[in-house]
């Protein structure tokens, strides 16, 4: 369903991203890894439209969308979360949650002002679906909290649950389980893969190898912008580029 | 989560200040100065709605206050239009020439974009200032009185019943908008750009939408305040007048529908206490300006909310 | 508390409480670290580890407690004077000044040192991080999130600290170079550094600290020496997800 | 033709001069708060006041700039200690209603105790117009225009080559961090207060004799400072003069070529076109943050 | 007994507070002065003062006050054109006398009921003015003037008596009231073909620099006008001496001294002169003259009707006649609420750093 084709990127002379290619398949769960500075989070805002490629394609169900604004691909049924939180922490969580239904919501000024009964009445559902979501993404406990109020790692879920609520076809998650323990982060693992079973495919970018390997379906590895390898879990573990660049040995 | 009946209770509260008022204000002066604060407050809000939920800054208010302001005095005086179609000439005038530059003004952020603001207002303000043979120039125009179907609204009570009506529909409509999911997209912008446009918010839309409703809601507010006054200057169009209104915004405070009123009756209520300290006057409101950020920074109601709630302190 | 040290503590903090507005994050904090020693602070999130640091730092109000560093009450001085008492940290969320390329917040990192020691510091540092000199004219904003981690640590190092606090260092960092991280720690500590260390990567953490505390809610629940709070059943269905 | 074009640059620098050391002081705090303080113009004002009044109440000219620009200088410092220190953690949007307040209060008080009427201080040396090309400026054109440039030539080095000036730009990008590498942030922001209070009485004093001086003369120069000052881009001391310096010869050659009534609104229709091709100015940072 | 009400609104601050200022302190000082000398029919006057920081908007709610609130017999104020006309609906609606301070024609033509003002209009400033040039032969005028309301409404004016006197303007420049430079302007001027000389008009600081950037162009030989919006000393301390040479309309307190005895005026200018000096320690300016001019005029209205009553009090102003005042001698009517005519200015040349008499 999403596929990338020879995409390139570059800021002045750094390539952040060189000639990748690679599919995403329906229902998948797909990650990239890769070492520090090669170009994952470069290649999430390129697919996401937050950067315009300087080259290549980028196929989502069957429509080029390269250089397309982030919020017509949201459209289309694209949603992500960041690496360097974005969370409106001028707003209460529960309603950055629901930012994410935007686009399933009324989005005319005069009804909103008049708050016309159907609006209401959405509202209130995606009040407490993104209320739902919160909880299933292990912070319900803020539900009546403010952004501001949340520790580091209570916002980034924050994000997966935004991101959901938008009902996506396809979440491009950004090193989810940074700065979680590892008992939290077999909570996203499980939240992960509950998402990829309901459909919605994944895109993952990831440091931590237990959680990449165990849910993966599909990895591509990236190195100073390169696909260095691409493969299944096992195939890429064993990958002996890719231990040098990236696991080192005891992996 | 802001449960239905706070919100309505706030409009209730408001809606039973302002049927007492009139009851408990004898002195038509103090009436005036009621009206003066409902107009303001209703330009505050839309504003607020602007600067407060949305984080675009405008230092150009004013110029659209004053060009709703002007229409109403032009086109009545020299063309003989009836008043409520210059103002809603005025408005659309306004309305589209917010639209026009919104796009490319709102790509601007922080303090470019209150420049480019600024620049706006000054540019509409010199304008006002010069084709005199319209705008009666430096020293002002006469604005006759409002009338509609040779139905004349005179005197301190009838201008206040229409200032008191405006002032709660403005509320209401606010209140509504902040709790709906434009106005959440509106906050959103705020917080994190990227991140609304990623949830779907077309961003540049959304600004435009309420830079276009801000202006607009401001130009009708000038048209009205114009025949509630009578006579009008470029002053009323100008930069300080603009920082007028932001400050009404902050001291009351950015995100607070019933920050605005507060702001815009503080602000206008200190002007005329402030008489007494002959000479002293601009010295005592800097320095209460000074005062009331320093001890309420979020401004007046969110931080005495934001006190009361720290009465009663929850654990984690 | 058991007493775990041996030498003398280089801090100790006691019955320290800081509150966020109304909301109270840390209840009586009571915590010891001896001079050299590598001490590590698990928590699930949310418990006040990021908040304890601050607090240490002098960059969040503590409302009671009191926090002695080398034999001085130090909870009112003023962060500046911290640091320059020896207290640096590597702050949660990496907060490099991103409008200032990676060579000046290196540079601003050893603001409190003087100029002499700046241009052999910067050489170890880029030793360290080699990716660092690679981008030293880069603007920092413009780095990788890991890239911007490694500016963090290096940053914190050029202020040679007496005392490193160090908020989860390991965030965002590729595997390999969380050995390395963690090796670097271990490094530091033979050459006398003390570190407070918070880590989400609680087995690497505690494998290797002298004293590793837990904290939960705001309240320092359990002590002991690392090795064995990592045999401790709670510690591992808690933190190490086994 | 040659020689009215050149009288319209030569009265566009000197405006335009002055809008420079204006827009520097706004540049200066800007760079340590990210506070625009509108009270920039009070200082000018107060700087230009002092020197006129105590020279023409005898001392001798270098004694009464002196004076007027440490009081002024301790003026900034004041107000930093006063009004802005006690607020530090509020939104900058209020820290500027802040500098509103203060330039409110400055204004007030000099009008109460120094009066509303309009002063003029001797020119540095002397008012015998000199003829350049054809068309003539006041020699103390040239003290505003060397003025200028040394001070830019200062900042520069100052922002770009010293410690100090580096923490103060760590400062205003990220106060917390800042603090975590030891900077005394408060002493950051002190100094950036008494500076540009002491730059603006530089500029207030050196305008003085070409464009007299009064209560209020700080208003329009704190204006265009500030436009001059967002037009170069808020960044460093070059923005700065290119800032005022567009927008003063834009001014002369509008009053010139074009329309002396628009002459105020036909420049910020030009800003306003360079700000929608260059939205942070023309020497404005790049974006530095990343998702 | 009662009081009798004076109220005011003056722009004590903001851009006009060098012409409010004077007003405000002319009107205390005499309030006091008549008091000391046992008030008005038995009564003592009480001044209720407002600034309106020369924003019109505020005049007009500062008028409401007045009115409503504390009730005065009589108004004085509106500094400014834009001031008093945002005040004059209010007087006409609630029939109070009203002595406006500003200059515009405008305040009195067409003439309103309870509206009157003490200062010369800008059209007979612009005649005054013509009136010399077509002596000295001149016939091209560039003119020069300010976007005030003041400037605005004397350019209009001078526009409109041009031909009368067979004045062309051969330039029309403006610069704005917080202007620091008008080279630009004044080159144009000097460039507009066949130009005799420059009428600059405009208040306070604004036509100093004019005058100074005069000089630095070198115009001396284009003979410079000012308005007696400059008729202060001030003006001279401030322009120094490229000021000589320019001539202006001034009302007669600034040339007080100069006055022969015979002069109506030189009795009510030496002692005004004299007061001001003596209480506030600076040179009286003729802005405060106007204010002196409106507070004697009402005070003599209510003593010849005998009562503070409105009516009574407008009529009596209306009828006043041969009244001498600092700006000249006052010949009220129906149709002319000013009454004051050309006679009242005196056309003065700056000679020696001082002003000097034309005759
Ligand atoms: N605007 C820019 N200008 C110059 N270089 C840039 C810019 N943006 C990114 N880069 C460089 O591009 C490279 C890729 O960065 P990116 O953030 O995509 O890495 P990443 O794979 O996400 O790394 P990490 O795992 O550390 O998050 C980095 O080396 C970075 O320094
Ligand atoms: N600015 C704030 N305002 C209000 N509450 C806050 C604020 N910052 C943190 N908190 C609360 O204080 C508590 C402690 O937060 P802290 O950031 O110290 O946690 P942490 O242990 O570092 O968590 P994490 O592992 O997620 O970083 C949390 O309950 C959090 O919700
Ligand atoms: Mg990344
Ligand atoms: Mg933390």
């Amino acid at each position: 369903m999403l596929s990338i084709e020879n995409l390139s990127k570059s800021f002045g002379g750094v390539h952040a991203v060189q000639d990748v290619s690679f599919n995403v398949k329906q229902g998948s769960i797909h990650s990239v890894i890769g070492p520090n500075g090669a170009g994952k989070t470069t290649l999430f805002n390129l697919v996401t439209g937050v950067y315009t490629p300087t080259s290549g394609r980028i196929m989502f169900n069957g429509e080029n969308v390269a250089g397309m604004a982030p919020d017509a691909l949201a459209r289309r049924g694209m949603s992500r979360t960041f690496q360097n939180l974005q969370v409106c922490m001028n707003m209460s969580a529960l309603d950055n949650v629901m930012v994410g239904s935007h686009l399933r919501l009324n989005q005319n000024l005069f009804a909103s002002m008049l708050r016309l009964p159907a609006v209401r009445r959405a509202d209130e559902a995606c009040r407490h679906e993104a209320a739902e979501l919160m909880r299933f993404c292990g912070v319900g406990k803020y539900v009546y909290s403010d952004a501001g109020q949340m520790s580091y790692g209570a916002l980034k879920r924050l994000e997966i649950a935004r991101a959901l609520a938008a009902k996506p076809k396809v979440i491009l998650l950004d090193e989810p389980a940074a700065g979680l323990n590892h008992t939290e982060t077999g909570e996203i693992e499980e939240l992960v893969r509950k998402v990829a079973q309901s459909g919605i495919t994944v895109v993952l970018v990831e440091h931590d190898m237990k959680l990449v390997m165990n849910l993966s379906d599909h990895i591509l590895v990236l190195d100073y912008g390169k696909k260095l390898a691409e493969g299944t879990a096992a195939e890429v573990r064993a990958n002996p580029d890719v231990i040098a660049a990236y696991l080192g040995a005891a992996a | 989560m802001k449960s239905l009946n706070q919100r309505y209770a706030g409009l209730l509260v408001l809606a039973v200040i302002l049927a007492l008022l009139p009851v408990v204000l004898t002195n038509p002066f103090y009436i005036d100065v009621a009206i003066r604060i409902a107009l303001n407050a209703v330009v505050v809000i839309a504003l607020n709605l602007l600067m407060g939920y949305t984080g675009q800054i405008s230092l150009g208010h004013a110029g659209f206050y004053g060009m709703g302001a002007y229409a109403s005095a032009a086109l009545t005086t020299h063309m003989n239009w009836p008043p409520i179609l210059a103002l809603v000439v005025g408005a659309a005038a306004t309305g589209v020439l917010a639209f026009v530059v919104a796009r490319p003004i709102l790509k601007l952020k922080g303090h470019t974009l209150a420049m480019a603001t600024l620049g706006l207002g000054i540019i509409i303000s010199i304008a006002i200032n010069n084709e005199s043979q319209w705008t009666g120039g430096p020293d002002g125009i006469g604005v006759p009185a409002f009338t509609l179907f040779d139905f004349t609204i005179e005197g301190e009570k009838a201008w206040y019943a229409v200032s008191a009506a405006l002032l709660l529909l403005m509320t209401w409509f606010a209140l509504n908008l902040i709790d709906s999911p434009v106005g959440r997209a509106l906050q959103a912008i705020h917080g994190s750009e990227v991140a609304s446009r990623v949830a779907g918010v077309d961003t540049a839309k959304f600004k435009a939408r309420v830079f276009v409703l801000s202006a607009v809601v401001a130009s009708i507010a000038g048209s009205i305040s114009a025949h509630y006054i009578g006579f009008i200057t470029p002053g009323m169009a100008g930069f300080f007048h603009s920082i007028e209104l932001v400050t009404m915004v902050v001291v009351g405070g950015m995100a607070s529908v019933f920050g605005s009123i507060i702001g815009a009756a503080l602000l206008t209520v200190l002007p005329q206490l402030l008489q007494t300290f002959e000479g002293w006057e601009v010295v005592v409101f800097g320095v209460i300006l000074m005062v009331t950020m320093i001890f309420m920074p979020k401004g007046l109601v969110p931080s005495i909310a934001q006190r009361l709630r720290s009465r009663k302190p929850k654990e984690v | 508390m058991q007493d775990t040290t041996t030498k003398q503590p280089i801090l100790q903090v006691s019955g320290l409480d800081s509150h966020y507005g109304p909301i109270k994050a840390l209840h009586g904090i009571d915590i010891q670290i001896g001079e050299g020693q590598l001490v590590a602070l698990v928590g699930a999130n949310g418990a006040g580890k990021t908040t304890l640091l601050r607090a240490i730092s002098g960059v969040q109000p503590s409302s009671a407690g009191s926090i002695r560093f080398a034999g001085q009450e130090i909870g009112s001085m003023s962060a500046d004077k911290r640091v320059r008492a020896g207290i640096c940290q590597v702050p949660e969320g990496r907060q490099v000044f991103g409008p200032m390329t990676v060579e000046d917040n290196l540079r601003l990192g050893a603001y409190t040192r003087p100029k002499q020691d700046f241009a052999g510091d910067l050489e170890r540092m880029y030793a360290l991080f080699p990716v660092l000199k690679e981008k030293r004219h880069l603007l920092a904003g413009m780095l990788s999130g890991g890239q911007q981690q490694m500016l963090a640590m290096a940053r914190a190092l050029m202020g040679r600290p007496k005392l490193l606090l160090l908020d989860e260092p390991s965030m965002g960092l590729a595997p390999l170079l969380i050995r390395e991280i963690f090796r670097i720690v271990e490094e530091l500590r033979s050459q006398g550094i003390t570190i407070f260390l918070v880590e989400q990567n609680a087995h690497a953490a505690l494998a290797i600290a002298d004293v590793g505390y837990v904290i939960e809610t705001g309240s320092i629940t359990l002590t002991g020496p690392g090795p064995e709070l990592l045999a401790n059943e709670q510690v591992q269905s808690a933190y190490l997800g086994m | 033709m040659l020689a009215q074009f050149l009288q319209f640059l030569y009265s566009g620098m000197t405006v335009g001069s002055a809008y420079a050391l204006a827009a520097l002081g706004f540049t200066i705090i800007y760079n340590t708060s990210g506070v625009i303080n509108f009270a920039q113009g009070e200082f000018i004002m107060l700087g230009g006041m002092l020197a006129a009044l105590l020279s023409a109440g005898g001392v001798p000219l270098p004694l009464a700039i002196i004076i007027a620009v440490v009081v002024t200088g301790a003026v900034g410092v004041l107000m930093e200690k006063v009004v802005i220190e006690p607020a530090r953690d509020a939104q900058v949007v209020t820290l500027i209603i802040i500098t509103i307040g203060a330039s409110l209060t400055i204004r007030g008080l000099v009008q109460i105790f120094l009066g509303k009427g309009t002063h003029a201080l001797a020119p540095f040396s002397g008012d015998t117009p000199i003829q350049f090309l054809g068309a003539s400026l006041l020699p103390q054109s040239l003290w505003v225009l060397g003025v200028t440039l040394l001070v830019v030539g200062a900042l520069a080095w100052f922002f770009g080559r010293t410690m100090l000036g580096k923490a103060m730009l760590a400062t205003s990008n990220n106060r917390l961090a800042a603090q975590l590498v030891g900077i005394d942030t408060r002493r950051v922001l002190l100094l950036s207060f008494g500076l540009a209070a002491l730059l603006g009485a530089v500029g207030g004093i050196l305008v003085a004799p070409i464009t007299y001086t009064s209560y209020d003369a700080g208003i329009m120069l704190g204006l265009k400072g500030f436009v001059a000052a967002v037009l170069g881009g808020l960044g460093g001391g070059v923005g700065a003069v290119v800032g005022g310096l567009i927008l003063g010869v834009a001014e002369s050659m509008t009053a010139g070529y074009i329309s002396s009534s628009y002459k105020d609104a036909v420049p910020f229709v030009l800003i306003l076109l360079i700000l929608f091709f260059m939205p942070r100015g023309l020497f404005g940072a790049k974006i530095s943050e990343r998702v | 007994a009662e009081t009798i009400k004076i109220g005011s609104v003056l722009s004590v601050t903001g851009p006009a507070a060098f012409l409010g200022d004077p007003e405000l302190k002319t009107l205390q000082l005499y309030v006091e002065k008549i008091n000391a000398a046992g008030g008005v029919l038995g009564r003592k006057l009480e001044l209720v003062h407002y600034d309106d920081g020369s924003d019109a908007a505020k005049a007009n709610s500062f008028t409401k006050r007045l009115i409503e609130s504390d009730k005065v017999n009589v108004l004085i104020g509106g500094t400014t054109t834009g001031a008093t006309m945002a005040m004059a609906p209010l007087v006409e609606r609630a029939k109070v006398p009203f002595i406006s301070l500003a200059g515009a024609v405008v305040v009195i033509d067409p003439v309103k009921k309870w509206v009157f003002k003490t200062p010369h209009t800008d059209r007979m400033a612009a005649e005054k003015v013509f009136e010399d040039m077509k002596k000295r032969g001149i016939s091209k005028v560039g003119l020069l003037s300010e976007t005030s309301g003041f400037g605005a409404s004397g350019r209009k004016e001078t526009q409109a008596v041009a031909a009368k006197y067979g004045i062309t303007l051969v330039a029309d420049e403006t610069y704005g009231p917080k202007d620091t430079d008008t080279t630009a302007q004044l080159t144009r001027i000097k460039s507009a073909p066949g130009v005799q000389a420059v009428f600059v008009f405009g208040l306070g600081q604004g036509p100093a620099i004019v005058t100074k950037n005069y000089g630095q162009l070198g115009m001396s030989a284009v003979p410079m006008y000012q308005s007696h919006g400059v008729a202060s000393d001030e003006y001279l301390k401030l322009s120094g001496k490229v000021a000589e040479g320019v001539r202006l309309p001034t009302p007669a307190l600034l040339i007080a001294k100069a006055l022969p005895a015979s002069d109506a005026q030189k009795a009510i200018v030496t002692s005004y002169d004299k007061d001001y000096r003596d209480r506030y320690k600076a040179e009286p300016s003729t802005f405060g003259g106007y204010a002196l001019d409106a507070l004697n005029l009402s005070v003599d209205a209510i003593k010849r009707a005998g009562s503070t009553d409105g009516e009574k009090v407008r009529a009596a102003l209306e009828t006043t006649k041969g009244f001498v005042g600092t700006t000249g001698v006052f010949n009220m009517s129906p149709k002319d609420h000013m009454g004051l005519d050309l006679s009242a200015f005196r056309m003065v040349e700056v000679k020696n750093g001082d002003w000097q008499l034309l005759k």
